[in-house]
């Protein structure tokens, strides 16, 4: 069977349910949410990556990359974020994550 | 001249309603006595006018109402009906105001009562003046309100305030027949003004008001619906409860309302629309049992009655019930005749039960009087002539050819016309002519006979009460005389002396087709008889009943009353020309009742005094039910009072707080709130539950298209 | 006279709103210290933009030209003109005397409002707007300016109830301001609707237009959503005895006045002439709710135990009248009903105003706390007398003309509907007189009734107006049926020839 | 790429060029300049900058056009939503600086971050690529996350950037999920080419790349079910970032959104329009019962966005000329109550510190009658009853709504703005009602009469509706 | 056939190194894994052509990000001991979830046609004959320069975010102020100080 578009874009959708499924079920630790959003723009990347190759357009890449640029910016920001909450609350379960609510 | 008899009351009771209290009592007592006695004065001068000189005239003041047909005028109509009444009404209520002179002479609330009065003395003169149905409608409730009034009039009395409430209430429920009466007539006719409704009665004979399937005749509905009118404001059978109550009054309110003008207002309205009830045969049926009824239920309730002035009130009821009769019959003239001879001795039977009760500090109660005639001779002697008027004591001996006339009380010969008249009608085939006979019969036996009771019992026999006030008691100052002595005067003559104004020989030119001088009714289809000897060359208002049963076009009806007439005649009678008289017997008949009542009376409150007392002790079912009105009242409290409350519960309670509230804005509040507090909850602060509702809906739209889009 | 001057109509309504922006002002500028002094301004300068508004509502008045059909005093200005919409004001015989109304019973709203002590410039303020909007309601030519106005004196009228209201007056506020938004909200979606098929909110275009059957029937139902919540009907009337109860007296007073006949006029205004079969179809449920209402609500205010309750319910009764004779659809029953509106705006604000004297007195509604007040108040009595008569509909008082003309109206259509109504006659006497006796008659039984005084001139200035207008109302109707007569008359014959046109 | 073209391009940037370059002027001025003053000049400069940005686009980019391959553009809708984004940004800021000052959180990056986010919204309403549309979402994603956090010293505030953030990635890579199947199934990022290759004939790729899109551009709109972040974000937030969270972004994120279902996809209305039917009704159902229950005013505020937001979808569900003009002064019209209600709330300030309880508004009316009247009349308004300036907006949206045949959506709307009613009545309620004894201190003199002044154009707005109606109006005749 | 073979082993690895991303237990070995699912997708995007991008991920992210990652999870030192309890409780919901949105997306991938005129649509297509950071290199400084000049904006608002979050100024830190150093005089250094001798120099 040859290796085609559908495949790749299967590939992506799996990493991307993945990612998604970090997300919601990961209980305990929010890095671990960061990483599964990094998972989900690895998906959108090759996603990208592969309809690039097939439409011969080299748009998908260059939006991929852009895709890159922004996530190792998100990565910042939100280790960022991350780094302060932890400095507040001394601690990054996921669910201590809880004090406004309702 | 006519709007100062009208309005001249009106002032007179605005101004002492309003300035009363500024100008002293006395002052408000001299004007409303002057503009009430002005109007006395004026109204005879009409009534001669318009009785003997023919000048009917209709005076238009203003407009009332006017839209579209819908136009209603403020008007005094001038004709022989309103001015006998303005008669009656201007003299009684002149004396009922010369008497309180006297009688409230102690009450604080002077001006007021005056004001009161005079306030109802307004209301009844518009009411008989009316032209159109509306005013009279105004009139109506008018005299209702100040009726409301005066018998709360001693507001801190609960038993007054809830007798006032209780007379509102249920001429109320007369009116509600009245308004829709007057709704129907405006429906059926397109006007309310008495002269196009009445003109064009025989056009519609044939109306029918329809409802879901049934059809109604719309004259006979109108005349129904008028008469439950009549019902209320003239307490017959049903809705008489507030009569007897409405004795809470002063009795100068009793007299002037409740004996002599108010109470009769239901058999002027049933006169004034004579051509409807005319042309509505089973509605005339209707009234006719009704007055019937109302007549001898009243007179044994009256038998069994303590207290003074229910006595009378009752019996003003039952004589009420005689005038009814007698219109339902089509004896427009009789009834109008009885209702005034009838003015004259209960305003002095009332009035003279107050000056007793005036002269025995305030006591009402029968039991507890005695012996009185010889402390106040006086009123004693004024209750006598008001006794012999109202049963009727005299004889006929005119009619059986013993004198050139026949010689009686004012009560002899209204109430006499109204039985014979009653026989008459049966004989012609009227279906309640002969019951409404013998129950007139039976009522007179029993009138006699409660009437003397309250004679012996009040003046006669032993004192029952403390005695210090049987030494005080004592005959009426001038003011209470005075007006007695007057009504007294007219008891003795008013029926001789008007006669033959009213229903006899010079009926025609009397009344001037303001009601028909004699009896035409469809009760009496047929009955020609009595009309016979009083019908002259005048059109009297015409009977097109007579040939409604047979199809007949209007224009065939117009035949010559003579020729009908005789035709009857003779085969009812087999003998022309003595149809007009009743047998012997039954020209007798009332006279005989009168005699075994009174020797009853005699027998039992004279011969044996205190039976009556001992029958009442041992309280037998029959005295039970008649003590107790035949238990009307209490059906009457269970059914309606407790009823309306128990329904204005039932709504409130349960339709609008549980139903209404707990369904409607309450309910939906608090399921929206509910609905919120478990957002709220939904609103975990939980991450994952956040990013799972996302993911939850992106895949659920996904799926919406997918599956939309028969991606799948 | 003011044929050329085409804004009078427009500042005839904004008068009160420019009062109340004075007493902003004021208000909101001052430094607290003199909050005081600015309260006690405030009553003199609402009470004069309120008088302006009455002199200038009775100019309108004498200016009105009871003759003609159409709309005068139309006032027209651009404003969202890309999308048709516009300022239009103006009045004719349905509308006129219901400015006259609002006018006259606005000063002395004012003057009875001698009890409210704390916020008085706020509660002027929210008086003063309340009067421009309602005004506005019944001036307004154009759909939209209609529905703001309409819904906008729930703003007010919000706030007079929360604020200087009773002790539930939270709950009586969110009732009546939820409730009567959610029935107009759908009436807004018809309106839309509306718009969208005559490509206007011009009334008087939509007046000449014809809409198709089947939508009439949706546009009748959310129209009648509104007013019948307004009115208010049985069963969507809850709301207004809370309502009632809660309010101060001028705000009861306005509310019974004035606010309830937004309803009335809506389906004078609307629902009758823009959808004439629908009307014509759906007449029988408004007969029947009439009915109810009537019978019903009388029944329920045989049994209140407060006074201002009973009053409430007893507007509901008569309220029956009014929609009973608006789809009579003849000219007695629309003139009458017409009539009704009037009058029981003069009635009913009487009767709160009597309860307010006692109330400001005695702090309590109950009836069971009262008795006897003839002894101490025998002025009052008498008034109180007066308008509980007039109440239940005693002739020569104005209660029983727009009562009967209605019924009559009725009447004609279907005896059965009058007969039911008459009901509603008996029963009215039967609370009023009930609740009459036991407040004003009998001994007094509490001896905190002791010192209670009668009424003082403020009061009897406040009254005067009112017997007046009652009673010549009641023995002269032709004052109002004759300004409302052509209108009365074009309206019922664009409908029967509607009626006629479709029956084709 | 020509000078010629790259000058043309750059003159359709203005905006974009004033803001970015004055964004990193800031920077460098705050890095480099000491003194206590540093923090207020950068703040007003940046007010300046954002004011100069939003007349700039309405009065200085004279062409209308495409630049840069057509990705981004600049049109009637552009510049409209430009003015209206960076002037409400404008007052935001100027709302942000007592509260600023008076906690202590006076840095130079906020100012700075204000204007590169209001940068990224700027893009956001001109994109006209999928690339253009991330970026600038991204670029003002980035700035509100830290925003959202600034306060780092709070421990709601940071769990306020993280919540945010985290969901706000997850959109970002739903919406990027989708942008790529667009792009894979269309052949191509730029709208244009979209519309055509959706004219040519849909897919369930297209399709549903359109939906994951949608979802990504309704979370930044905080449209149910997208919405769960909003009122923790709103709560925990510093409350001047609320406001601006409240306004700017909502407004380019709706226009985007506008722009993307109406633009490349506007052949396929069907396909789109019951996802936007049910996001609206959702979450005016939200925003309306969420809002009931709360007890932070804040909070409050982020239901009724919610709500609100689901107002402005009816109006794109409509997808008419109608419903976009309809939006934009729904939009517009809503921004005014809200800045003004924040406003408000930052007006009142006890001595323990900001009042963020309703019930801390007790008796308002009373304490402070000029504001208890403004907040009455921007609740009003925001509750869209009349007559109230924001009762037209919801007035349009509606109309728009029915104009599309969507009976059933506008009847519900009008449904849910009775039950939204409530809440907005309940905080009427406490500042008239109900009385308290705590003292207010004075706030600063520009919050106040912000507030006031938003307060009073509730209702003075009214006549000049007409223009606003009337700008909006061309948009929509431009565009479509 | 070797690349078919390739794309299997990456593909695997991806979604195996992914899945363990999201379940492993310790975080440290979660950023690993994540480093191996960079690799394998760079794998991919060599066999797709894209080898710029290929070498960007590996550069950037497992040089840059991925390490970041680690630095934090390091940094934040947090107690590993009790997380993922309660994790298998939300497994079958979140699973079945999961699994029909990979289904939904693969189907979606399989069912992959570019629309009519996709070729033609095209912005940037791949030049023939040159290598693939050459083509990108054409197109981003020229057709894609306003995202570029975004790009930056981006970084930019992350460094500033990331300073501005993190950055403290703990007191007592002492700190070099180049300007306070360059603009030192003599009078600010140098005090005189006559001492007398066997005093010491105590305060």
């Amino acid at each position: 069977m040859d290796v085609g578009l559908g495949h790749y874009l299967a590939v992506a959708g799996v990493l991307f349910t993945i990612g998604v499924f970090g997300i919601f079920v990961n209980r305990k630790n929010v890095i671990i949410l960061l990483m599964s959003v990094e998972l989900i723009l690895l998906s959108v990347n090759i996603n990208l990556v592969a309809f690039s190759a097939f439409l011969g357009d080299l748009a998908g890449q260059v939006f991929a990359l852009f895709v890159l640029t922004v996530a190792a910016a998100e990565a910042a920001v939100g280790l960022a974020i991350l780094v302060v909450y932890f400095r507040n609350r001394g601690d990054i379960s996921v669910e201590g994550v809880n004090l406004m609510k309702g | 001249m006519a709007p100062i008899i009208v309005f001249g009351p009106l002032l007179a009771s605005a101004f002492a309603g309003l300035l009363g209290n500024h100008v002293g009592h006395r002052t408000a007592q001299i004007v409303t006595t002057f503009f009430v006695l002005l109007s006395f004065v004026l109204s005879v001068i009409t009534f001669f006018d318009v009785t003997y000189g023919g000048n009917a005239q209709t005076i238009h003041l203003a407009t009332w109402m006017s839209v579209g047909a819908f136009d209603v005028s403020w008007a005094i109509k001038l004709d022989s009906l309103s001015a006998v009444m303005l008669v009656v009404v201007t003299s009684v209520s002149s004396l009922v105001h010369i008497y309180s002179w006297g009688y409230m002479e102690h009450d604080p609330h002077r001006a007021r009562f005056f004001s009161y009065l005079s306030l109802f003395t307004f209301a009844m003169l518009s009411l008989v003046t009316a032209d159109n149905f509306l005013q009279l409608f105004f009139g109506w409730e008018g005299v209702g309100l100040a009726s409301y009034l005066l018998i709360g009039f001693w507001y801190k009395k609960k038993s007054a305030n809830d007798a006032a409430i209780k007379a509102f209430v249920t001429n109320r429920v007369g009116d509600f027949g009245f308004a829709l009466g007057i709704m129907a007539i405006f429906h059926v006719f397109g006007s309310v003004s008495f002269d196009d409704v009445f003109a064009a009665v025989p056009e519609h004979t044939d109306a029918v008001l329809a409802f879901a399937g049934m059809e109604l005749n719309a004259i006979e509905l109108i005349a129904f619906l008028l008469f439950i009118g009549a019902m209320g404001k003239s307490a017959q059978f049903f809705l008489h409860v507030w009569l007897p109550d409405a004795m809470e009054g002063p009795t100068p309110v009793s007299a002037l309302i409740h004996a002599a003008t108010m109470v009769t207002a239901g058999v002027f309205l049933v006169c004034r629309a004579f051509p409807i009830f005319e042309n509505a045969e089973a509605a005339s049926a209707f009234v006719t049992v009704i007055g019937a009824s109302t007549a001898l239920f009243a007179a044994t309730v009256g038998v069994a009655q303590n207290d003074i002035k229910r006595v009378v009130a009752y019996s003003t009821c039952s004589q009420l019930g005689y005038m009814f009769f007698a219109a339902g019959l089509g004896l427009y003239g009789a009834a109008m005749f009885h209702l005034f001879t009838h003015a004259f001795f209960k305003a002095l039977l009332f009035l003279g039960s107050g000056a007793v009760i005036h002269g025995v500090h305030d006591e009402q109660d029968m039991r507890k009087m005695g012996g009185l005639y010889k402390m106040m001779p006086m009123t004693w002697l004024m209750m006598l002539i008001g006794t012999v008027a109202l049963t009727g004591v005299g004889f006929s001996f005119g009619a059986l050819g013993l004198l050139p006339w026949d010689l009686g009380f004012a009560g002899f010969f209204s109430k006499d016309a109204i039985i014979e008249g009653a026989f008459m009608a049966g004989r012609e085939g009227v279906f309640f002519g002969i019951p409404a006979f013998w129950i007139g019969c039976v009522a007179a036996l029993l009138t006699s006979f409660y009437s003397w009771r309250l004679i012996f019992m009040t003046f006669h026999g032993k004192y029952r009460g403390p005695k210090d006030v049987y030494d005080h008691a004592h005959d009426p100052k001038f003011a209470m005389a005075m007006p007695l002595v007057v009504l007294a005067v007219g008891a003795v003559l008013a029926g001789g002396l008007f006669k033959s104004d009213f229903i006899g020989e010079n009926a025609g030119h009397f009344w001037h087709d303001a009601v028909p001088a004699a009896s035409h009714g469809p009760a009496v289809a047929g009955d020609h008889a009595v009309a016979d000897s009083q019908v002259d060359d005048h059109a009297i208002a015409d009977d097109h009943a007579t040939e409604t049963s047979h199809d007949a076009p209007p224009s065939q009806v117009v035949a010559d009353t003579h020729a009908v007439v005789d035709d009857h005649a003779e085969e009812a009678e087999g003998d022309h020309g003595g149809g007009h008289h009743p047998p012997t017997w039954v020209l007798l008949s009332p006279f005989i009742a009168t005699l075994i009542g009174f020797a009853m009376a005699i027998w039992f409150y004279l011969v044996n005094e205190g039976m009556g007392a001992r029958i009442a002790a041992r309280g037998g079912p029959l005295h039970s039910f008649l003590y107790n009105k035949w238990y009307v009242d209490e059906i009457y409290h269970f059914v309606f009072v407790r009823g309306a409350k128990a329904l204005g519960d039932l709504f409130w309670k349960i339709g609008d707080v549980k139903l209404i509230d707990g369904l409607g804005p309450n309910g939906v509040a608090g399921t929206t709130l509910a609905a919120a507090r478990r957002l709220a909850k939904g609103q975990s602060g939980f991450l994952y539950h956040y990013a799972f509702v996302m993911l939850i809906g992106v895949l659920g739209f996904t799926l919406w298209i997918l599956i939309g889009q028969g991606g799948l | 006279m003011f044929g050329e001057f085409e804004a009078f109509l427009s500042i005839l309504t904004f008068v009160p709103a420019l009062g109340a922006l004075v007493i902003a002002i004021f208000r909101f500028t001052a430094r607290s210290e003199d909050q005081g002094l600015i309260d006690r301004n405030s009553r003199w300068v609402a009470w004069l933009a309120t008088m302006v508004t009455l002199g200038m509502s009775i100019l309108l008045l004498a200016n009105f030209d009871a003759e003609a059909t159409g709309f005068q005093f139309v006032h027209e200005v651009t404003w969202l003109e890309q999308i048709g919409l516009g300022y239009r004001m103006g009045v004719d015989g349905l509308s006129v005397l219901f400015v006259v109304l609002t006018a006259f019973l606005m000063p002395l709203c004012i003057m009875a409002s001698g009890a409210i002590k704390n916020r008085v410039a706020d509660y002027m303020i929210a008086f003063l707007l309340l009067e421009t909007l309602v005004i506005g309601v019944f001036c307004a030519l154009d759909l939209v300016l209609f529905y703001i106005f309409f819904e906008g004196g729930l703003i007010p009228m919000f706030l007079i109830i929360g604020v200087w209201g009773g002790q539930n007056r939270v709950y009586a506020a969110f009732k009546f301001f939820l409730y009567t938004l959610l029935g107009s909200v759908l009436m807004l979606v018809a309106m839309i609707v509306m718009f969208l098929q005559a490509g206007t909110t011009d009334i008087t275009v939509l007046l000449e237009t014809d809409f198709a059957r089947n939508a009439q029937m949706w546009m009748w139902l959310a129209f009648f959503a509104s007013f019948a919540v307004k009115m208010p009907m049985w069963p969507v009337h809850t709301w207004l005895p809370d309502a009632h109860v809660q309010a101060p007296t001028a705000g009861s007073v306005i509310l019974a006045g004035v606010l309830l006949k937004l309803g009335g006029y809506g389906f004078l205004r609307f629902s009758l002439p823009m959808f004439p079969e629908a009307s014509a179809y759906f007449a029988p449920m408004v007969f029947v709710l009439s009915i109810i209402a009537i019978i019903y609500t009388s029944l329920v205010a045989f049994r209140q135990t407060d006074i201002k309750k009973l009053i409430a319910y007893s507007s509901v009764a008569h309220m029956g009248f009014v929609t009973m004779g608006l789809f009579a659809m003849n000219e007695t029953g629309v003139q009458g009903a017409i009539f009704q509106m009037i009058s029981h705006g003069v009635i009913s604000g009487a009767l709160f105003l009597c309860v307010g004297v006692i109330y400001d007195r005695m702090h309590t509604r109950e009836i069971a706390f009262y008795g006897g007040l003839v002894h101490k108040m025998p002025v009052f009595a008498a008034i109180f007398g007066l308008f509980a008569m007039a109440n239940v509909g005693l002739p020569g008082t104005s209660g029983f003309v727009g009562e009967i003309m209605t019924m009559v109206g009725a009447f004609q259509v279907n005896w059965w509907i009058a007969t039911g109504a008459a009901t509603g006659v008996i029963l009215s006497a039967v609370y009023m007189l009930t609740v009459y006796r036991d407040v004003v008659f009998g001994e007094i039984t509490n001896p905190k009734l002791e010192t209670i005084t009668d009424i003082n001139r403020m009061e009897w200035l406040i009254f005067i107006p009112l017997i007046i207008g009652t009673l010549v109302l009641g023995l002269f109707s032709t004052l109002i049926t004759d300004v409302t007569a052509t209108a009365v008359d074009h309206l019922i014959s664009n409908y029967d020839a509607a009626l006629a046109a479709s029956a084709q | 790429m020509t000078a010629d073209m790259l000058s043309h391009d750059l003159s359709l940037l203005i905006p974009e060029l004033v803001l970015a370059g004055g964004a990193m002027t800031l920077l460098m001025l705050g890095v480099f300049l000491k003194g206590d003053r540093t923090e207020t000049l950068v703040q007003w400069l940046a007010i300046g900058l954002l004011v100069a940005a939003g007349l700039s686009a309405l009065f200085l980019v004279s062409g209308e056009g495409t630049a840069f391959n057509g990705s981004f553009i600049f049109d009637s809708l552009a510049r409209f939503s430009k003015t209206a984004i960076a002037l409400v940004a404008a007052i935001a800021m100027l709302l942000a600086m007592p509260y600023l000052k008076a906690e202590k959180l006076g840095k130079i990056e906020y100012p700075v971050l204000v204007t590169l986010a209001v940068t990224g919204m700027v893009m956001m309403v001109s994109a006209n690529d999928l690339i253009a549309m991330y970026m600038g979402i991204e670029l003002q994603s980035l700035a509100l996350y830290v925003l959202a956090a600034f306060n780092r010293d709070s421990l709601r505030a940071s769990e306020a950037g993280l919540k945010y953030f985290v969901l706000g990635a997850l959109s970002s890579g739903l919406l990027l999920y989708g942008a790529s199947l667009v792009y894979g199934f269309a052949g191509s990022t730029g709208f244009a080419d979209i519309a055509l290759a959706v004219q040519s004939g849909s897919n369930v790729g297209l399709t549903v790349g359109l939906v994951f899109v949608i979802c990504g551009l309704a979370f930044k709109v905080s449209a149910a079910p997208f919405h769960m972040w909003t009122p923790d974000v709103y709560e925990g937030a510093p409350t001047p970032v609320t406001a601006f969270f409240a306004t700017a972004p909502k407004f380019a994120a709706i226009v985007l959104l506008a722009r993307v279902l109406m633009e490349p996809f506007g052949a396929v209305v069907e396909q789109w329009r019951d996802v936007i039917w049910i996001i609206a009704v959702l979450s005016m159902a939200v925003g309306a019962f969420g809002a009931l229950t709360q007890q932070n005013i804040k909070r409050l505020m982020a239901y009724s966005s919610i709500g609100n937001m689901g107002y402005a979808l009816v109006a794109v569900a409509a997808a008419s000329q109608t419903g976009l003009w309809a939006l934009l002064v729904f939009m517009t019209l809503y921004m005014v109550g809200v800045i003004g209600s924040f406003a408000g709330i930052l007006s009142m300030r006890t001595r323990e510190g900001m009042v963020e309880q309703i019930s801390d508004l007790a008796g308002l009316a009373q304490k402070n009658p000029g504001l208890g009247w403004s907040i009455t009349a921007l609740m009003f308004s925001i509750g869209g009853l009349p007559f109230m300036v924001g009762f037209f907006g919801k007035f349009f949206v509606v109309y728009a709504a029915v104009q599309a045949d969507l009976m059933i959506l506008a009847v519900l709307a009008v449904l849910f703005s009775v039950v939204g009613a409530a809440y907005y009545l309940r905080i009427v309620k406490v500042i008239w009602f109900d009385t308290s004894e705590v003292e207010f201190v004075p706030s600063a003199v520009s919050t106040y009469w912000i507030a006031r002044i938003a307060g009073l154009a509730t209702v003075l707005l009214l006549p000049v509706l007409g223009w606003l109606v009337f700008r909006a109006y061309s948009v929509g005749l431009a565009l479509l | 056939m070797l690349a078919n073979l390739a794309f299997w082993a990456f593909s695997g690895v991806a979604i195996f190194s992914a899945l363990m991303v999201v379940i492993a237990r310790n975080p440290v070995r979660s950023v690993l894994f994540l480093i191996l699912a960079f690799f394998s997708a760079a794998g991919l995007f060599v066999l797709l052509g894209a080898e710029f991008l290929a070498m960007l991920l590996i550069v950037v992210y497992v040089g840059a990000v991925a390490v970041l990652f680690l630095f934090v999870v390091m940094m934040l030192d947090v107690d590993f001991t009790e997380l993922k309890q309660g994790f298998l409780s939300y497994l079958p919901l979140g699973g079945l979830v999961a699994i029909i949105l990979a289904v939904e997306l693969g189907m979606i991938g399989m069912t992959w046609q570019a629309s009519d005129q996709a070729m033609a649509l095209r912005d940037a297509a791949i030049p023939e004959g040159m290598t693939n950071i050459e083509a990108l290199g054409l197109v981003i400084y020229d057709q894609y320069v306003y995202f570029f000049q975004a790009a930056g904006l981006v970084l930019l608002v992350a460094m500033i975010g990331a300073i501005v979050l993190t950055l403290r100024h703990k007191p007592g830190v002492r700190r070099q102020s180049v300007s306070a150093q360059v603009g030192r005089d003599r009078k600010d250094a140098v005090t005189m100080h006559d001492i007398k001798p066997g005093q010491g120099i105590g305060e």
